[in-house]
């Protein structure tokens, strides 16, 4: 062994290495490598989504440096996950597409307080309402906090829905308090995906976020347009063939109508119509001696 | 009912609608004719714009009469 | 619809519904009678139950969809 | 319905509908053609528009009261 | 649409909907028929409950929105 | 339908729509392509306007004949 | 809707749609695919019923009904 080794394992311990190595092979075993954010998530709360992935998933916490380190020796573009790794992050891979990872993972979160100093994940509004709460120093705290707030009927009303901290605003000591007190939960905690690096794609999780009722729409629509050809380009088939066959029905009990045919599929229809017409025509003649008393109005 | 259906085939025959071709529609369909009833007819027909009258009755649900067996 | 008509007069004023009366009735009209639709009528009506299609009708809101022009 | 068919069919295909070709079309398909519905059929289409009549089927509101009961 | 006109009749006269009877029908009107559509129409059909499809149009107001002039 | 979408998909790949690219497309997804059923399809569409018949809504009878299950 | 469509193909054929199956139709019919819509696509239908769309969409005419021209 070289002096120039033997220092270079000094430097980098033996756990180390054997560290990168194994998330080396952790990312080179998935499809879909991503970045999730676990700021904020208990330990043992993060063991139980850890095993709620049901193993189409795998989470992997390690050093954050470890972790570049690994992303940089798998290379082939995985490295560039690294600007995405920063604060408390998780690997995470599946052989699952990221958009169904995305979709999994947002499904599994959980809402929760949010404690004073930390940033609101998005717009927080006190909704209009019965707060419960009986008179007392609460109603300056509400003021305080930015909510519409008084007493009425013996307890403390919020008057409108009230914004109290835009998205990205840091909460205030006095507004954690006032939302703890309404037992109001606005943050979502889980596992929070940051981009996904799937067969030589980045995918940021804004780009994964999909629609699933707009594809069901679409759905919709595509099977009533597929339909709507099928009968009026007259494509008959299985399931349009009934259709087609009330139209042509329908078609031809117009005919019949329209040219007072006296067909006796027809007949009927056209008496009704004539006795709809007389009425009709009934309706018009404002002098009661001119019609019979049972048209009259 | 009957003066009024007189009426419509004139109508639509084009004839005018007047005393006398009501009373032969009706005559000719073995009824017992009542002149002043006629009279009120012609009279209030007269305002009538009876092809209008009678396209807002095509509006109508034709549909219900189950066809014959 | 002029034969309808005449059909239906004739059911009113209790008359038989047969060619013979039919064609009176739309000769007093002024119509110029197609002995053809005549028959297919007659033919037709046999197994109708004219009162039945009638209420049918008025089962109905009349002049339902307002035709504004 | 089926002579009222056999006259769409020949609006489709840009035959004329008179007696001749309806009766051809009817005998092609086994019925048993009665010639005096045959000429109703011709004597109450010759002034009809049908291409409009026909669409007017298209332009029902789907959905529409049934008077069913 | 002809070609499911041409089923209709066969269906009123009561003659099998096959691809023969079809041609036939069709021919006789003059319509340069299709064997492949044809072909498609008899397979679509196969499963399908006519008389009922016939019944759901006839549930449904023929020659509804009046046609303004 | 299967072959009424593999229509839709040529449509807005801009490719033709011709008995060819018809069953290319079928084939990829695994379907038993029929020949004839290819071939209506290409004569059914071929005066059709296809974006104009795909958005007019099938005029049919609501509660419409229910799919086939 | 190219995406669509071709998912619905498979849906007929009783293929599984997947992104190799979707990506073998959609390349057949000579769409330029778009990996990452075909995996949108296959993780947005885990979560959808095909079937009960499609029958929503035959209960609901599309494209509104359009009165006649």
């Amino acid at each position: 062994m070289s002096a120039e080794a033997e220092r270079k394992t000094e430097t980098i311990p033996e756990w180390k290495r054997e560290e990168v190595a194994e998330l080396t092979d952790f990312v080179e075993s998935y499809n879909s490598v991503g970045v999730v954010n676990i700021t904020g998530i208990p330990s043992k709360q993060l063991q139980n989504m850890r095993r709620g992935l049901h193993g189409s998933a795998e989470l992997r916490v390690s050093r954050n440096t470890l972790v570049q380190r690994a992303l940089d020796s798998v290379g082939a573009g995985f490295e560039d996950l690294e600007e995405y790794v920063s604060g408390q992050i998780g690997l995470i891979g599946t052989n699952d597409n990221p958009f169904g990872l995305y979709k999994e993972l947002e499904a599994s979160k959980s809402p929760a307080p949010i404690s004073a100093g930390e940033i609101a994940p998005n717009d927080i509004l006190i909704p209009e309402g019965d707060t419960g709460v009986d008179p007392g120093p609460f109603v300056g705290e509400l003021q305080q906090a930015g909510a519409s707030a008084r007493i009425m009927d013996g307890s403390i009303h919020v008057t409108e829905d009230s914004l109290v901290a835009e998205e990205g605003d840091e909460v205030s000591e006095e507004l954690a308090n006032v939302l703890s007190e309404l037992g109001m939960e606005p943050k979502e905690v889980g596992l929070d995906l940051r981009a996904v690096y799937s067969d030589g794609v980045m995918f940021e999780s804004d780009e994964l976020a999909i629609d699933v009722d707009e594809y069901r729409t679409d759905i919709e629509t595509a099977a009533a347009f597929a339909r709507n050809l099928s009968v009026n380009a007259v494509y008959p088939t299985e399931q349009t063939a009934p259709l087609l066959i009330s139209k042509a029905t329908g078609e031809a009990k117009s005919l019949g109508l329209q040219a007072a045919i006296e067909s006796p599929d027809v007949v009927p229809d056209l008496v009704s119509k004539a006795d709809a017409q007389l009425r009709a025509l009934a309706a018009q003649i404002d002098d009661e001696d001119a019609l019979p008393e049972e048209l009259r109005g | 009912m009957e003066y009024v259906y007189a009426a419509l085939i004139l109508n639509e025959s084009g004839e005018e609608i007047n005393e006398e071709n009501l009373t032969d529609v009706l005559d000719a369909a073995g009824v017992d004719v009542e002149e002043s009833r006629v009279k009120a007819l012609v009279a209030a027909l007269e305002d009538v714009d009876i092809e209008e009258a009678v396209e807002q009755a095509a509006a109508v649900p034709a549909g219900g009469a189950s066809a014959a067996p």
